[in-house]
């Protein structure tokens, strides 16, 4: 017990100081009106709670939450959880050849430098000569402006999906073959299989891959590399909406309390999560 | 009810190995059937290949003598029990034995009864609303014998089916299916590598060694006359003692030898009876443990002598090993009867039990081909 | 064969390559833009030249900023594979109250620390620390971020590494140090490898961290660098982005090619309860 | 211990100095000729002259070349530790929000002797309305730097095709909106880019917004009121209205996050008619050689023309033209060790040789006149703002709320742009400035 | 080399598990010693506790007269095997066999010499640079032996040593393993839960159920006599008939028969020699099908009456299963005299193999405590 506390503590000791504390700090922050610059940095004074008051009837919040919201939905739960799958399970009996480049590529785009990768990216949603626009014949649109959002989610399911491939390819492997195979042998088709026997095997995992890309992706700065929140806050996600309050307002206060009303929808949607999980057994 | 045919059958590993290798079988209507060898001699691959689980790369396979070689496995009307039992974990006993039912979308009325029904058969009633996590081994594998079952199949196919069961409940579970194949009267095919379970369980056994067949026959032809050295030593609970020694000398007509001729190994002799070499032939001699007669006394006629080294315990028996010239000797005897270690012992055996096998082939020097339909 | 299976597999086929493509045809750009003339923010046919590559490399601090990367990353990845690795050797195998509840809240405090306002008090203490203008300190800085989902992670590795390997080390008199140098941890060695590229990636990228807590020029590592790949108006210089995006990729892909040979690249998942 | 407390006279003897310069440029990056500047010439030219007095200083330069959001979070988080660089360049507008937070004092506070501040020659050379730069609540924090002047340029080629004279100067807003139905006329040509919309960021306030409403004759922030939802107001938004809404602009392109890059590269490619635009655009993007959209034709093909008021007369203090300009100051840290060798340096770097110097030949827009008199003359653009706009110029306020006040004008001419009405554009206008400055009391409204 | 003491032992689980419940054990120095019994009944537990892996909860543990009860599991001086071996995969074989070694921070050179050494003793000369995912299942057990056996324990544990084996392996490992510590002379514990590898193997088995200890002996006594009826039914490699009777006419005394009684089973009777019962009791009789003799025609003298059944086939000999008057009763023929289905048949057993248990409490009614320490 004293070993392993020994070997605990190091870490502890970082989580602790890089983590936690400066965790705590920013939820005080959060109570303050606190500014970088200008006379609430010389002496900021306790607000209580009104930043959280202002956040419940700031529209810019509201449409930001909603957002995040779509954000989560279609590129985390739906998009990578889903093409997450499907290369898993399709890579499965594939040739290793075939199976080696389509993850290499995949993996790839989970790999590189985020600030890469915006540029891909715009580069692809080009307006101009971008690559999208090239390929569907329809020069001239402007996909980033027009649509955003669905650019968004577009964009991090591309940049996500290795981490769910590589989750499901481990959580498949761990049902045993013979229970695909007792399926077959009775004639079951391909979504029966995956209904009465894979789901079921691999629930857990579902859970901790939808919890842990949800997290992330609810937290994720990259849509700010790509569309900077525009146009007109259209594409304005919190951690985006976090970022403007407090570099372009300058207001830390009131960017904490936000970021830590998103710590708080986190943790709801966690808890539900592990309800969920919980359910299983 | 149906039997199966297959022909020419070889099955290909993406890796190259030839686990099933051109094998020709017949397993007729209603027989119980053993697939029995080592590990890895593609036993498992040979029932795949049947269930269609594995597609066959030459050869044919036909059931009720249609030609099901390039059939989905769900449409062969095979059923099949995998050695772990495949059970779902997440169903109940019930949902488990109906699930076949389900995928083909039968009513949930019928499946209730199913269930009730087949679970009377194999003694679960009581068990059907349970998680297979609930149940004990044996339990498990005939709740998988009852989805088998279920699936009405005209062909079950097991692949070691009573390894997961721990030493005293094989014994129960070999009775149970052997009875409940006898009842069913469903053409069976079983896997196993342990022989004394063949044994037990076969109306007839196919032995396999890499992919390929060594011996068919029924359980008492594979047992008393094995056609080559590997099946011999791979038949029976003690393994068969394998000699090299010399035919010394012969009556009859020089190569079929009619009545007794004599053998000389391990520094003495034993006589044979009814085998086809010459004098001076190189052979292996093969007598079970359980043919050899030991005695402390002289003898007349071939024997060898040698000294106790170990004996093990076998319950009513014990199998002693004997030091003749170098070689050592498997020998069982009654408990009562076992020597100290360091004895000096005289072995002897009817000529009946000592098979002659041609030192370079592994062969069966038989007059008559050892293998009989 | 037969008619449906020769479809099935044609569909098969053409889904692999539609995914495929969906992931490969956004870094064309990075394939083609660097070795262009006209280098610009979409993609065509470039009109090859070595031009580019050369500005990039005269570049004052391009090159440099890539081995503070290297340092800062390295020292990142290996702190967080080493510490992730004692905690979750620890936690797999004691079992304390409430140790699973720990590791979310961890996990879900690891999401707010990100944000720019946390950044306040993390300065405050480095500068206390005297970690201003410190490499090492933007290492502990980023470890500590990255610690609780890397032994989220890593556990789940441990935990299947079978307890009689410990056990028989332990018989043979082993001590706890030595269980885990000699046994856990080479048998664990696909998911430490597999955090490590993860750490690597992860702080490979970050920009803010190092921006606000180095000072001098020569320590800034390349995520820093790229930001100011920029002429006085905010545009973005296209001579020399493009290039140094495709050489701030190589450290990354070549360790996951490496760890990926060596020890295969996966995960493990599932919350075992 | 506030700076205020300090002895200005510490370590003035001091034999071995250390300074630390504090910029956001970079070598081979962002203002990248800034940063050269300081460490090859400036410094190196600066330890020679200490060492003729004896005195052995080390200057570090700390570059950043970032963008300025976080360039101004770094600077405020080290100097709300009392710490960071002895000098250090600043944008205008940030003076006043760091003097309301205490990071920097008046000049005279931290070196001491308002003489020895005062009596600086520079200063002489330094147009009143260009020290407003450094300047905050009428007194000196820092030394300005560099400035600029927005103006329309027009492409001649394409006023030729469509029958506009290459010496256009129009007189009102109107005149204006006429050229551009006149380029209209022309295929695949954006008459009038005047930058609108959220994703522009300060380009729209300061490429869009100021410009008019100073055309208007009001600005943004008048007796220490922030501009409300006013006449004049909507008279700017009306404008954004008329152009966006009958062809005259692209609407799409404000929206974009490279809209600003891409107007330039479009004015290339002779797609764009007038673009208001500061003298950076003929400076840095169309300059034939190293521009960043090149134009080698540049000196025959772009045209540049003073920003009209609304009507003649009409303008802020009635003038018949105006204009904006920015720019940085140079600061001195309160808590640096060495405020008199600061000092001493910052006077070196505003003398007329290194301001020169810091040209390296480019011609560019100097704080200094007496530089601006002899370097401008070869080229007519930049003699034309120094001569011409930065006399009727305008400055934003350095204040801590302008940077919302500018997002709230941005966010009105993105509605506006995107197709909403004035109307409504102006009232949530309203709503958001009374936000962003505390109160309806610090609001001039209607 | 050391013996073993335990006293009182016991061991629970946090979960509230006795799985070891009040043992008094004493393994003699040199002794290969079976701890059998069927799965779940605590030999695992009992074996790691020995070993240290777990603690005891109440009780001692004393090996080589040293209470180690306390003591670390590094420090006790026993080397153990485990059930899965346990070999690191990431280390070569002589790593392996050598870790013991290392972790006591013995040189290179001493290392590479017993590693060779000992590869030597158990034939694995030329495997010592293979990793263990490269080696058989029977030579991966040897490494596991080799290893322990390098560790210089003086006590060897080995939890079911021969169970991952397959069936003809398992067999060879058992004489392996039985010559190696004969030629060792080290005190060895082994689990298993097979009675014929225990029979075979140990010098002393204790047989266990449910953490408690049900019977201590020879292999010898333990089969023939075995204490009660639990014992009775795992011993033996068909099982014992197990038959409820009752006593019907005794000699000698009234309760302690000294020559020979009679006990009316099955619808028949049969004789048993030197029990403890009053005629009229209400006994199991436990007879193994070994003893039992199978004849057509009359017999005079106690006999039970019944149809053949079923007839399996065991090598040389057939377990035949004979209905008498209801009751299901095992009999091993020699194969040559199997009897068809449905014949009628006299069985007889001799009276000293003819066992009486109490109906009540399953303990054996012998004149003599049947556990002869
Ligand atoms: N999926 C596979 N891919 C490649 N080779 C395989 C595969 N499955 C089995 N083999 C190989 O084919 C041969 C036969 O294997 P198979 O499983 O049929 O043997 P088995 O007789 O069932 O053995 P066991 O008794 O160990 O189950 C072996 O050499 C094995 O290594
Ligand atoms: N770690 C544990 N925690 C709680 N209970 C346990 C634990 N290990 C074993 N048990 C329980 O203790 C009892 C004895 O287990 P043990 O493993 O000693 O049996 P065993 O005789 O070795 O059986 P097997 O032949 O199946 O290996 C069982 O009821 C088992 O469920
Ligand atoms: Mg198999
Ligand atoms: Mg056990």
């Amino acid at each position: 017990m004293g070993r392993a506390f020994g070997f605990v503590s190091p870490a502890m000791l970082l989580i602790g100081a890089f983590l936690v504390f400066p965790a705590i700090w920013t939820i005080y922050i959060g109570l303050t009106n606190y500014r970088l610059t200008g006379i609430e940095a010389v002496s900021p004074s306790m607000v209580g709670l009104s930043n959280y008051t202002k956040a419940l009837n700031d529209a810019l919040f509201h449409n930001a939450l909603w957002l995040t919201l779509l954000f989560v939905l279609g590129s985390a739960i739906i998009g990578q959880n889903i093409l997450g799958f499907t290369l898993a399970w399709v890579m499965r009996r594939t040739r290793p050849a075939v199976r080696r480049t389509v993850e290499a590529f995949v993996l790839l785009a989970w790999i590189l430098p985020s600030t890469v990768v915006a540029y891909l990216w715009v580069a692809f949603f080009d307006r101009d000569g971008g690559t999208l626009n090239n390929i569907l014949g329809t020069p001239g649109t402007a996909w980033l402006i027009d649509y955003p959002m669905a650019c968004l989610v577009f964009f991090n399911t591309w940049r996500g999906t290795a981490f769910s491939m590589m989750l499901y390819s481990s959580a498949l492997q761990a049902v045993p073959p013979s229970q695909l195979e007792s399926a077959r042998m009775v004639g079951a088709s391909g979504w029966q299989t995956l209904r009465d026997v894979v789901f079921p095997h691999i629930r857990g995992h579902v859970l901790t891959n939808t919890l842990l890309i949800s997290l992330w992706t609810a937290n994720d700065f990259s849509p700010f590399l790509l569309t900077k929140g525009g146009p007109n806050h259209e594409s304005e996600t919190v951690p985006v909406y976090i970022y403007n309050v407090a570099l372009q307002g300058g207001e830390l206060g009131y960017s904490s309390a936000i970021s830590f009303l998103l710590l708080i929808a986190n943790l709801l949607v966690s808890l539900i999560y592990l309800r969920l999980l919980r359910r299983r057994s | 009810m149906a039997g199966i045919d297959i022909e020419g059958l070889a099955t290909v590993y993406p890796n190259g190995v030839r686990a099933v290798d051109g094998l020709d079988l017949h397993v007729a209507d209603g027989e119980f059937f053993a697939l029995l060898g080592p590990s890895g001699c593609g036993k498992t691959t040979l029932l795949r290949t049947i269930a269609g689980l594995e597609s066959a790369t030459e050869g044919k396979v036909r059931i009720d003598a249609v030609d099901v070689t390039r059939t989905e496995p769900g449409k062969r009307g095979v059923a099949m029990v995998f050695q772990d039992y495949a059970l779902f974990p997440h169903m109940s006993v019930s949902e488990n034995i109906t699930y076949p039912l389900k995928v083909r979308r039968v009513s949930a009325a019928t499946r209730a009864e199913t269930a009730e029904r087949t679970a009377g058969e194999l003694s679960l009633d009581g068990l059907l609303e349970r998680k297979p996590a609930q149940l004990s081994g044996g339990q498990q594998q005939r709740v998988a014998l009852a989805r088998a079952i279920a699936s009405r199949g005209k062909v079950l196919l097991l692949d070691e089916p009573l390894s997961n069961l721990d030493a005293r409940l094989r014994l129960e579970a070999r009775t149970f299916l052997k009875k409940l194949q006898r009842d069913l009267g469903i053409t069976t095919v079983f896997v196993t590598h342990d022989q004394a379970e063949a044994l037990a369980l076969a109306d007839r056994i196919a032995v396999m060694e890499a992919g390929k067949l060594r011996q068919l026959g029924s359980p008492r032809e594979v047992f008393a006359r094995p056609a080559n050295t590997f099946v011999a030593n791979f038949i029976g609970s003690t393994p068969m003692n394998l000699l090299p020694g010399t035919v010394s000398s012969t009556s009859g007509s020089e190569t079929y030898v009619d009545e007794v001729g004599v053998v000389s190994v391990a520094g003495g002799s034993l006589s044979a009876a009814t085998f086809s070499a010459p004098a001076g032939a190189e052979v292996t001699v093969g007598v079970r443990p359980e043919y050899l007669t030991l005695a402390s006394g002289d003898v007349t006629g071939p024997a060898l002598r040698g000294q106790v080294v170990v004996a093990e315990n076998l319950g009513t028996q014990s199998l002693v090993s004997v030091d003749c010239d170098g070689t050592l000797i498997g020998v069982t005897v009654p408990e009562e009867n076992e020597p100290e270690p360091g004895t000096t012992v005289v072995l002897t055996a009817p000529a009946s039990r000592v098979l002659l096998y041609d030192r370079e082939s592994g062969d069966l020097l038989a007059r008559q081909p050892a293998t009989v339909a | 064969m037969t008619a449906g299976f020769v479809v099935r597999r044609i569909g098969f086929y053409v889904l692999i390559c539609a995914i495929t493509l969906f992931f490969a045809v956004p870094m064309l750009w990075i394939a083609s833009a660097p070795f262009d003339k006209n280098p610009g923010l979409g993609v065509h046919w470039p009109d090859w030249t070595l031009e580019n590559v050369r500005k990039t490399l005269e570049h004052p601090y391009a090159m440099h900023s890539m081995v503070n990367s290297l340092l800062i990353c390295v020292t990142t990845a290996v702190a967080v594979t080493a510490f992730a690795a004692l905690a979750s050797y620890a936690l797999s195998r004691v079992r304390i109250p409430g140790r699973d509840a720990l590791l979310y809240g961890l996990l879900l405090l690891s999401s707010v620390v990100t944000g720019t306002a946390a950044m306040v008090p993390i300065f405050v203490m480095m500068f206390q620390l005297g970690l201003i203008d410190s490499r090492f300190g933007v290492a502990l800085v980023m470890t500590g971020g990255l610690l609780p989902a890397a032994i989220f992670i890593l556990k789940d590795f441990v935990d299947a590494v079978p307890k009689s390997y410990e056990e028989s080390a332990r018989v043979f008199g082993a001590s706890t140090g030595q269980i885990l140098r000699d046994v856990v941890l080479p048998v664990a060695r696909p998911g430490l490898a597999t955090i490590m590229v993860w750490a690597f990636v992860n702080s490979w990228g970050n920009f803010l961290v190092p921006f606000l807590l180095i000072r001098s020029i020569e320590k800034q590592p390349g995520a820093v660098l790229m930001q100011t790949l920029t002429d006085e108006g905010g545009s973005v210089n296209l001579q020399v982005l493009p290039v140094f995006s495709l050489l701030f990729s190589i450290p990354v892909v070549v360790l996951y090619l490496l760890v990926n040979s060596r020890y295969g690249f996966r995960f493990h998942g599932g919350i075992k309860s | 211990s506030d700076s205020g407390d300090q002895d200005t006279n510490r370590n003035a003897d001091a034999k071995k100095v250390e300074l630390t310069i504090g910029s956001n440029s970079i070598k081979g990056g962002k203002s990248s000729a800034g940063a050269t500047f300081i460490q090859d010439v400036l410094i190196p030219k600066f330890v020679a002259d200490q060492k003729g007095k004896g005195v052995d200083v080390t200057v570090k330069f700390q570059g950043d070349g970032s963008d300025d959001e976080v360039y101004k979070q770094k600077l405020s988080l080290d100097l709300s530790n009392k710490s960071g660089p002895d000098l250090f360049q600043i944008d205008g507008i940030w003076v006043g929000e760091f003097a309301q937070a205490g990071y920097i004092k008046p000049l005279t506070d931290t070196v001491g002797e308002a003489s020895k501040v005062d009596d600086w020659d520079g200063w002489k050379q330094i147009p009143e309305t260009v020290q407003q730069l450094g300047s905050y609540n009428g007194k000196r924090y820092g030394v300005p730097g560099g400035t600029d002047g927005r103006v329309l340029f027009f492409n001649k080629k394409l006023f030729e095709q469509a029958g506009l004279p290459a010496d256009w100067q129009p007189k009102s807003w109107d005149d204006v909106i006429s050229a551009g139905q006149a380029l209209k006329k022309l295929s695949g040509v954006t008459p009038i880019q005047i930058n609108g919309g959220t994703a522009m960021g300060e380009a729209t306030t300061m490429q869009g917004v100021l410009p008019l409403l100073v055309g208007t004759g009001t600005t943004v922030n008048t007796d220490g009121k922030w501009l409300g939802d006013t006449p004049k107001l909507r008279q700017v938004l009306d404008f954004y209205h008329q152009i966006y809404s009958t062809g005259l602009g692209d609407p799409v392109l404000q929206r974009e996050a490279k809209g600003r890059d891409k107007s330039f590269a479009e004015f290339a490619a002779n797609k764009v008619g007038i673009l208001l635009e500061s003298d950076y655009f003929w400076r840095s993007v169309v300059e034939p050689k190293e521009g960043v959209a090149k134009m080698a034709d540049r000196d025959s093909a772009v045209g540049y023309a003073l920003i009209p008021a609304a009507l003649p007369g009409a303008g802020v203090k009635g003038q018949d033209f105006v204009s904006m300009s920015g720019g940085g100051a140079t600061v001195i840290n309160p808590n640096t060790k060495f405020p008199q060798q600061a000092w001493e340096l910052m006077q070196f770097w505003n003398s007329a040789e290194m301001v020169k110097a810091s040209l390296d030949g480019a011609a560019k827009i100097t704080q200094r006149s007496d530089v601006n008199a002899e370097v401008l003359a070869g080229d007519p653009m930049l003699n034309f703002v120094a001569t011409k706009v930065l006399p009727i110029t305008q400055f934003r306020p350095g204040l801590a709320e302008y940077p919302k006040i500018s997002a709230a004008l941005q966010q009105a001419t993105a509605d506006v742009v995107g197709g909403k009405s004035t109307d409504a554009a102006a009232q949530a206008y309203q709503k958001a400035v009374e936000a962003a400055a505390g109160g309806k009391d610090k609001v001039a409204g209607n």
